[in-house]
């Protein structure tokens, strides 16, 4: 029964900025949002799409996709209401699909309504979708919960540069979830009520709601593991035996789920050596004197003991893999698995019938290059860990290794004038974790394709990091672009895959599940890495 | 003393202007991004079009004078209608908004004095209520045991970094005992006794980690000042009035003594809001320094940019503040 | 007076109202026990004045504070007895003692400028000594007050009620500090050196108000001081103390005229009288007598003269120097402080000039102008060749080697951190006049010219005593070999006989080097005896000028008279003749923006003697 | 003839140095931080010696282990040997302490000096200060570390490149409580008169402020010294402690106790080493300064 179960007590260790996930990108705003506002279809933990105020998903089966594929038409759920009690129309998807296309409104969600060339209302509970060339996948607009639908009635004053100025709106947007935002502090805590108008009249459980941010990981962990002050925590990046010990005082339990995070180390294709100054990293600078030779790539990749790294560093949260595309299972390689186990012999035998011997200090050379590397990361300690581990393992194969790590606003910011941003890449190996959005991997998968390779020319602006080139590649993916079919999809994208891997455009080491950690009080709870971790809130309830 | 003043004050302007711009061009500078904690899935060109919608294309200098305008137009003729209620001219002008939130920082900075206050503000408070009598005794009964141990006491005050102390009280008092919570519920509101013991409760830990460091560093310089004037010509004249030693103590050397150790307590006055970065960290007290923190890594300009100007304000007044005192305490300083 | 013998007990009628036997007084240094008065014995009769007199560190201050029982308890300890009325005060609890203190007994001490609380106004300190131990109303306490700052003469007491100590002067400050110990009639106060730290002409003020005072309150005195002038008069009778022992003690009239102690006479012949030099033209030496055998060691005799037929080494025209005053918000010029206002004069080899005047007079001014250590405003001097006001930083540092500076205070002007031997070779070196040895040489020379021993100059100067270190001192200052001294007080913080000392040493000094001197002081006894010619300067202005003997024995300017009455004559015998010193305070040398200081005009009383009109 | 009696209560000789050293040793605080203090740089500098394990070598079947004789202090989650590492650290965060301070000491002093002795820069300098005062140190960090690391790096190597970035960074930030203090100190000593006689006997003023001024205020400069070595290992770990700082395979204190917090309840060692390494550092360094002012106290020099 609804708001039988008193207050639902959220922790999320890095704080909320906003409640409006258009304007922030942040994977905690979209989660804290999908409380309140809704998508027409969303993923289930699955990957499996499920309708949520659309009746149901269209399909070229059902008609729904047109079948020239471009276009596609959603009907929304009967007698839908806002929070405030006004009806859901098509309109408000319209407005949506405005809003955050509108010039100078910085939308952060844009890349979504991509392609998109009208949204029109058919009637006012059907909306059709249309794209300027056909989308094999047109399941983005308006799918999942980076893309959901805002009132344009409260939001209609806010459209471009105003946007940012609605602070009442975006702090308190109203929305069609289970609940509804009654006080919001910002980058401190969020206090939820249940809604009123929910559709389910027997959902939420929890009266109230608190979205409490704030703090570091572990701490998060011990309120609900350990103290049990709160129900729910979000990424329980920790390591595992710490993690382990908490659990055991038995006030909560830990849930994982595998979406298509990996955790990689790049290997930098273009020579980085800082007397080349600004050339470094792109291809004036000329290919690395000791990476591009496969058999050092391969070399390092095989000296690493990824079951050692997923135990120190991520226990449950995380699966040693060979693979960039780790998921959705119908695209996950099986053939690409040389790299899965540690094997120094056959490393240091690569690299002796390479020619690089060991010098007297031990590192091996050829032709004056050392395989000396500079490995840099950004400031995590699960991070710094592994960069201490693979640092002795290379060192088993005469490879000397320097750590840095970097600020992660700094790495992962795209400041042009910082060397020390990840595109850049001012360092021959660096580790970080990527992924992409949804189930569909094209456009991931179009990362590697040489004209994505960051230069000073695109404003380091490119998905292709290790500036790996290879034309056999690129024309898979045109391929990939062409064909519509999931099964002959996935062909293609398993034979990217398996290219990367056995090229070594960068070495794969952890295929990362999302941790979160609640209360054993708490049930319902079904972990998604589709989605927002709290897609299913208004199921959850406290067990009596 | 008041022309005293109002020049510190005129001379206060410009040094603001100088400290702000400076403090803007290093933000400026800083190779943190504000959308560095973006999912990587966020495509670069919409990454463009936001940097754009926050004005981050603009020039240098634009941005800066925006910054000043709005700082020192905009937010002030805000607060004068919101208290008012009268409105001037549209009513409609563009405040500093901070990057990671789209709300007005000075609103983020309101929602956040409070907890700010309460832990931080008054643990100094007791650190000086506590200090005051402790220096006191540890001055007049010099080398006596109390000496010895206070002394080491506010040594280990002092030398014992918050950030040990307070994880160790973390895991005694709120893993293994369970008495007092490891998370600050701002949303607490006292109205009822229950609902004050939990305030107190949530207090606990970190106002007694803070007022442990307040009370070492203020008792070391109430007992200093103490001895400094214990022996002044003017005690042994007190004394040979017959004025009874009570008074002598807490009426001469006191009251002489406290005169440095107020402009000491004034210039550490700022301190509070900048908050404690570190201790607020540690037991969650969302406060201003955790605010900075969080922009600081969010690389939120105009929110770091704001909080620390506002911070450089409060230490330039302090400054002025601590100098005025000593110019009333003190008869004979005459400023001017 | 009432004549008491030494051993009180034969008193008349009412006994003594402080009787001391066989008071030992002991410190605890590095854990020993260390006497520093030892056996003292004395009585002291109602309405009587007993004096303690003493050099510096011979225990005066340790036997006052023993009585009133104020030092620190736990590093020091008191034996003997102090019976006041016969009430034993050794053995009284701490609260007893303390309605003893202020009411029964009560005290001044030496430094009026920190002896009050400099945070309480003036008013509220004296009331709390009435408040303390009476029980009245604010009101009332209030009341006293204001008979009581009346009574000590301050002017406008009403308005000064709420005043702070800073706001008065030295003389001011100690008449609060009478007023004070005067709030409960105490029948026996104590003056720990009241005058000491004052200028002649408040001294004088200040010793005739206890004495009036104590006539009309007919309280005891004990007095204590280290100025046989001063003592001779206000005493009754006469306390000698010398290394924590009273050696002689009778009738002041007895100890001038008859002392027998070694150490007495050593004392009196050091006391530079007034009037002294009758008839003598040029300076003399004071005669130094060895305590222990009582002989003269250093006999007095006259010293060199001056030639005046070479050109001056030092020729000051029209110096004049003024401090702006800012004020105001943009910090605008309101006003200047005239300190040295056109002042002219010249100084020739081996003369000494003496600059005279109360404190705040611009005497010092004057001196650091000379060796623009601040900057003149305008005038001309002219040094050893150099155009002193125009010189260039390179020249004027080659200038002061021609002029030398000697400061008042012997504890502050050497630097606590550098071995002596270093302050004193230290101009030369900085000069690179020669190497580290010839630096050497020259200083440990000069250390043994001014009586000191060579192998001294590894010590601290922490290590030596007041008098030891002026020497040090001048040893440095005659480091360049200068022509010109300056020396700003040089003797005026020292005790008698060594201040004695030093004077002979200056004037040994200048005949073998033939320096020229200009001796800053406000002591006119010591400027009698040291100099070929004085100034008299008041309020930034020379108003008489001349050879020292003329100005002497026919002073004309009535601030020069009124100057030679304040001193303290070391006569019993003249002992109440009173001065009718006004009780104004010291005028003040601010002037508004603007300010035309008046043409003077100077009148010639005979060759050299000039006197302003 | 009072200069006999003075000579007689003088002691015989010693040297300046020795009267402090003698001043030194009768504070019992002073002595006990001097011998701790010189037991943990022992024990962190010649430790190594004895304790050979390279405290950066992974063992990672040991990790997460108690005190034991192979590893005395216990190992970390990845299996380093915490003895080592807090020896390591202890050089590093020692270095770091004594170089910053060094740094923000000869600035601050220099700041101080100035503007007490130059009343007309006073105005602008006690001004800089302010800023400084308003500096937020995170930011200028990266600032400092984006535009320098490389360079430092090319000229000094990774490790000491970065050593200098640190040291500089808490340095240029902690010198103002230094400066202000030697400024009150240089405006009482300046009135002396032994400053005007040495001024008078024509000596160039720089040679005054070195020769008279700084020897004089050596006090307030020994004592901010010692708090200045305190607070700069605390600024350290505090970085450290908020993820800046040093390289993760560069062990300091304050790392390793930020890293062992999470540890407290698997591996209470892990925190309590270092934790007890910084606050015994510290103290004992903060007894040291208290020692060293007493002894240098003016009113122990003039009796
Ligand atoms: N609190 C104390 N502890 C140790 N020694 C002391 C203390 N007070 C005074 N003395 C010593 O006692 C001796 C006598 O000192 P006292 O102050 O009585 O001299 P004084 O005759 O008053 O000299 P002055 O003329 O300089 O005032 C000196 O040697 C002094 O150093
Ligand atoms: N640097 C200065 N700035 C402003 N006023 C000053 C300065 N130096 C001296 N004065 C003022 O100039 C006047 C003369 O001072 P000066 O020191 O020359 O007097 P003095 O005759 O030496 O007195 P004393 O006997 O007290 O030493 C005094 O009123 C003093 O306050
Ligand atoms: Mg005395
Ligand atoms: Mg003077």
């Amino acid at each position: 029964e609804r708001g039988s179960d008193g207050e639902l007590k959220i922790l999320f260790w890095q704080a909320v900025s906003t409640m409006n996930p258009y304007l922030s990108g942040g994977t905690k705003e979209v989660y804290s949002a999908s409380m309140v506002l809704e998508p027409l279809a969303r993923y289930d933990e699955t990957g499996t799409l499920v309708p949520m105020l659309a009746a149901e998903i269209p399909t070229v089966e059902n008609g729904g996709v047109a079948a020239d594929l471009k276009s596609i038409t959603w009907k929304l759920k009967p007698d839908l209401k806002w929070s405030d009690g006004s009806p859901v129309t098509a309109d408000d998807a319209i407005f949506t699909w405005k809003y955050c296309t509108a010039p100078d409104g910085g939308c952060a969600q844009s890349a979504y309504y991509e392609g998109v060339t009208n949204v029109e209302a058919v009637d006012p509970s059907t909306i059709k979708v249309s794209f300027a060339e056909a989308k094999p996948y047109p399941y983005s607009a308006f799918v999942g919960a980076q893309s959901p639908i805002i009132q344009a009635a409260q939001f209609k004053d806010c459209l471009g540069p105003k946007a940012p100025e609605c602070t009442a709106a975006n702090f308190g947007p109203i929305g069609t979830g289970p609940f509804v935002v009654k006080e919001f502090k910002a980058n401190d805590v969020i206090t939820f009520e249940a809604n009123k108008n929910y559709r389910d009249p027997a959902k939420p459980a929890f009266a109230t709601a608190t979205l409490k941010g704030g703090g570091d990981a572990a701490s998060a962990a011990r309120a609900v593991l350990e103290t049990g002050e709160f129900d729910y925590a979000w990424n329980m990046q920790v390591e595992p035996e710490i993690l382990a010990t908490m659990v055991a005082a038995g006030k909560g339990k830990l849930v994982t789920a595998f979406g298509t995070q990996v955790e990689r180390i790049d290997v930098n294709a273009f020579a980085v050596d800082p007397s080349l100054g600004d050339k470094r990293s792109t291809k004036e600078a000329g290919p690395h004197p000791a990476l591009k030779d496969i058999a050092v790539r391969k070399a390092l990749s095989l000296a690493i003991d990824r079951d050692i790294i997923d135990e120190t560093g991520y226990g449950e949260a995380g699966q040693p893999t060979c693979n960039i595309l780790p998921a959705p299972d119908i695209y996950k390689s099986t053939d690409v698995d040389w790299c899965l186990k540690q094997d120094l012999d056959a490393a240091n035998k690569l690299l002796d019938d390479a020619g690089w011997a060991k010098g007297s200090d031990g590192i091996r050379a050829k032709d004056g290059v050392r395989l000396s590397f500079l490995y840099q990361s950004s400031t995590n300690s699960v991070r710094q860990a592994t960069q201490a581990l693979v640092k002795d393992m290379w060192s088993q194969i005469g490879v000397e290794v320097e750590l840095r790590n970097i600020a992660a606003s700094v790495f992962f910011g795209g400041d042009p004038a910082s060397p020390d941003t990840f595109q850049k890449f001012y360092a021959d190996v660096q580790m970080y974790t990527n992924n992409f959005d949804g189930t569909d991997p094209e456009k991931y998968m179009a990362g590697w394709m040489c004209d994505k390779i960051p230069s000073p020319a695109n404003g380091w602006q490119g998905e292709n990091i290790v500036r790996y080139c290879n034309e056999d590649y690129d024309k898979l993916v045109v391929e990939l672009g062409k064909t519509s079919k999931l099964e002959e999809r996935a062909v293609i994208a398993k034979k990217l895959n398996d290219m990367l891997t056995n090229d070594v455009a960068q070495i794969p080491l952890i295929h990362r599940g999302s941790v979160s950690s609640h209360s054993v009080t708490l049930e319902g709870v079904k972990m998604n890495a589709w989605d927002s971790e709290l897609w299913n809130v208004a199921d959850w309830s406290r067990k009596k | 003393m008041f022309t005293f003043t109002l020049r510190r004050l005129l001379f206060a302007v410009p040094t603001l202007l100088v400290i702000s711009f400076i403090i803007f061009a290093l933000l400026d500078l800083a190779p943190s991004d504000p959308l560095s904690d973006l999912p990587l899935t966020i495509p670069p060109e919409v990454r463009a079009q936001i940097r754009e919608a926050m004005g981050l294309d603009q020039p240098f200098f634009v941005r800066y004078l925006r910054w000043l305008q709005q700082f020192f137009v905009n937010e002030p003729l805000n607060i004068f209608e919101q208290i008012t209620g009268i409105t001037v001219g549209t009513g409609e002008r563009m405040r500093v908004l901070s990057w990671a939130t789209r709300s007005p920082v000075v609103d983020l900075i309101v929602q956040r004095l409070p907890q700010t206050l309460w832990v931080v503000g008054l643990s100094y408070l007791f650190g000086v209520l506590l200090a005051i009598p402790i220096g006191v005794v540890s001055a007049y009964r010099q080398y006596s045991v109390f000496d010895q141990i206070g002394t080491f006491v506010s040594m280990v005050g002092y030398s014992v970094p918050t950030f040990f102390t307070g994880v160790l009280l973390i895991v005694i008092f709120s893993s293994w005992l369970q008495w007092f919570p490891s998370i600050y519920d701002t949303n607490l509101v006292v109205n009822d006794w229950g609902s004050f013991i939990l305030q107190v409760k949530q207090m606990f830990l970190p106002v007694m980690v803070l007022t442990l460091y307040n009370t070492s560093q203020i008792s070391r310089f109430v007992r200093a000042s103490m001895l400094d004037n214990l022996h002044q010509d003017y005690v042994r004249t007190a004394r040979a009035k017959g004025v009874k030693e009570k008074v002598v103590l807490l009426v001469h050397v006191l009251r002489n003594s406290l005169i440095p150790v107020v402009t000491v307590i004034a210039l550490g006055v700022p301190t509070i809001f900048s908050g404690a970065i570190i201790t607020e960290q540690i037991f969650r007290v969302n406060g201003l320094g955790q605010l900075l923190i969080t922009a600081i890594q969010g690389a939120d300009i105009p929110l770091v940019q704001t909080l620390t100007f506002i911070f450089a304000v409060l230490i330039v007044l302090f400054n002025l503040i601590a100098d005025v005192l000593y110019g009333i305490l003190d008869p004979r300083i005459r400023y001017d | 007076m009432v004549e008491v013998s030494v051993n009180g007990n034969a008193a008349s009628g009412n006994g003594p109202v402080l009787s001391v036997r066989d008071l030992t007084t002991s410190f605890r240094v590095g854990g020993e026990w260390r006497s520093v008065v030892k056996d003292v014995s004395f009585d002291i009769a109602p309405k009587e004045t007993v004096a303690i007199v003493g050099e510096s560190g011979s225990g005066k201050s340790v036997t006052s504070l023993s009585i009133m029982r104020l030092l620190p308890a736990n590093a020091s300890r008191i034996e003997g007895s102090v019976k006041l009325n016969g009430r034993e005060l050794l053995t009284l609890g701490q609260e007893d003692m303390r309605k003893v203190r202020g009411n029964d007994i009560a005290m001044i001490f030496q430094e009026p400028m920190t002896s009050l609380n400099p945070i309480f106004p003036i008013g509220k300190q004296i009331a709390e000594a009435i408040t303390c131990h009476r029980d009245v109303s604010t009101a009332e306490a209030n009341a006293e007050v204001l008979r009581l700052l009346d009574k000590v003469r301050i002017p406008n007491a009403k308005g000064r009620f709420g005043d702070y100590p800073h706001q008065f002067s030295g003389g001011m400050r100690q008449r609060v500090m009478i007023a004070m110990a005067l709030a409960s009639r105490p029948k026996l106060l104590i003056a720990d050196e009241p005058t000491t730290a004052l200028d002649v002409t408040i001294q004088g003020q200040i010793l005739d108000l206890i004495k009036v005072l104590q006539e009309e309150e007919g309280m005891a005195v004990l007095f204590i001081t280290h100025d046989m002038g001063v003592v001779a008069e206000v005493s009754d009778r006469t306390i000698v103390m010398f290394r924590g022992e009273a050696v002689e003690t009778g009738t002041t009239d007895d100890i001038f005229n008859r002392g027998k102690h070694p150490y007495t006479r050593a004392l009196l012949s050091a006391v530079p009288r007034l009037g002294s030099m009758g008839g003598r033209e040029r300076p003399m030496r004071f005669p130094v007598i060895d305590i222990a055998t009582g002989e003269t060691k250093v006999p007095e005799t006259e010293a060199g003269g001056v030639d005046r037929t070479k050109r001056p080494v030092l020729e000051v025209k029209n110096l004049t120097t003024r401090f702006d005053i800012h004020s105001g918000l943009f910090g605008r010029k309101s006003g200047a402080v005239h300190a040295v206002e056109n002042v002219s004069f010249d100084l020739r080899e081996g003369e000494t000039l003496s600059l005279v005047g109360e404190s705040g007079c611009g005497k010092s001014t004057t001196g650091r102008s000379i060796t623009r250590l601040v900057e003149p405003t305008a005038g001309a001097i002219a040094l050893d060749g150099y155009d002193v006001v125009r010189l260039d930083r390179r020249s004027l540092r080659n200038m002061r080697r021609s002029i030398q500076m000697v400061f008042q205070d012997p504890f502050a002007s050497l630097d606590p951190r550098m071995s002596v031997g270093s302050a004193v070779m230290e101009p030369f070196v900085e000069h690179g006049l020669g190497s580290k040895a010839e630096a050497r040489d020259k200083a440990a020379d000069l250390l043994e010219r001014v009586g000191l021993k060579a192998d001294m100059m590894r010590r601290y100067p922490h290590e030596f005593s007041g008098g030891q270190r002026q020497r040090i001192a001048i040893a440095r200052s005659l480091m360049l070999d200068p022509k010109v001294i300056v020396a700003d007080e040089a003797v005026s913080a020292l005790d008698v006989s060594i201040k004695a000392q030093v004077c002979n040493l200056l004037l040994d000094l200048q005949q073998s080097f033939n320096l020229a001197y200009l001796f800053i002081s406000h002591d006119m006894a010591v400027v009698e005896r040291v100099s070929h010619r004085v100034a008299v300067m008041y309020l930034g202005e020379i108003v008489e000028i001349g050879p020292r003997q003329a100005v002497f024995d026919n002073p004309q300017h009535p601030y020069t008279k009124k100057l030679m009455a304040a001193v303290p004559v070391p006569d019993p015998a003249r002992r109440s003749i009173r001065r009718n010193i006004s009780t104004d305070e010291i005028k003040s040398p601010v002037r508004p923006v603007g300010y035309q200081p008046p043409q003077r005009q100077y009148r010639e009383v005979s060759a050299g003697h000039l006197v302003q009109v | 003839m009072t200069d006999a009696i003075a000579t007689i209560e003088t002691k015989a000789g010693g040297s300046f140095a020795r009267d402090l050293w003698n001043q030194f040793r009768a504070h019992p605080g002073g002595v006990a931080g001097l011998i701790v203090f010189v037991f943990i740089v022992a024990a962190v500098f010649l430790g190594p010696l004895i304790h050979t394990i390279d405290p950066n070598k992974i063992d990672i079947r040991a990790k997460n282990q108690g005190p034991s004789l192979a590893h005395p202090f216990g190992t970390d989650n990845l299996g380093h040997d915490m003895l080592a590492q807090v020896m390591a650290g202890g050089q590093i965060s020692l270095a770091v302490g004594m170089t910053a301070m060094l740094l923000a000491l000869i600035l601050g002093t220099f700041v101080g000096v100035l503007s007490g002795y130059f009343k007309r820069i006073d105005g602008l300098l006690m001004r800089i200060t302010d800023l400084f005062l308003a500096l937020p140190l995170l930011p200028l960090l990266l600032v400092i570390i984006m535009l320098f690391r490389d360079t430092l790096r090319a000229a000094f190597g990774p490790e000491t490149g970065i050593f200098i970035l640190i040291v500089f960074v808490i340095g240029v930030t902690s010198w103002m409580h230094t400066a202000r203090i030697v400024r009150g100190d240089v405006l009482a000593v300046k009135s002396q008169e032994f400053v005007l006689a040495a001024k008078a006997s024509g000596m160039w003023e720089y040679r005054v402020i070195l020769k008279h001024i700084l020897p004089n205020v050596m006090s307030s400069i020994m004592v901010s010294a010692t708090l200045g070595i305190a607070s700069a290992i605390i600024t350290e770990s505090a970085l450290s402690f908020l993820g800046l700082g040093f390289p993760s395979d560069f062990p300091t204190w304050g790392r390793l106790l930020y890293d062992g917090a999470n540890f407290l309840q698997i591996n209470p060692s892990r925190v309590l080493w270092p934790g007890l390494a910084i606050s015994l550092t510290v103290l004992s360094v903060n007894y040291i300064g208290d020692a060293i002012r007493d002894a240098l106290d003016p009113r122990m020099l003039k009796r």
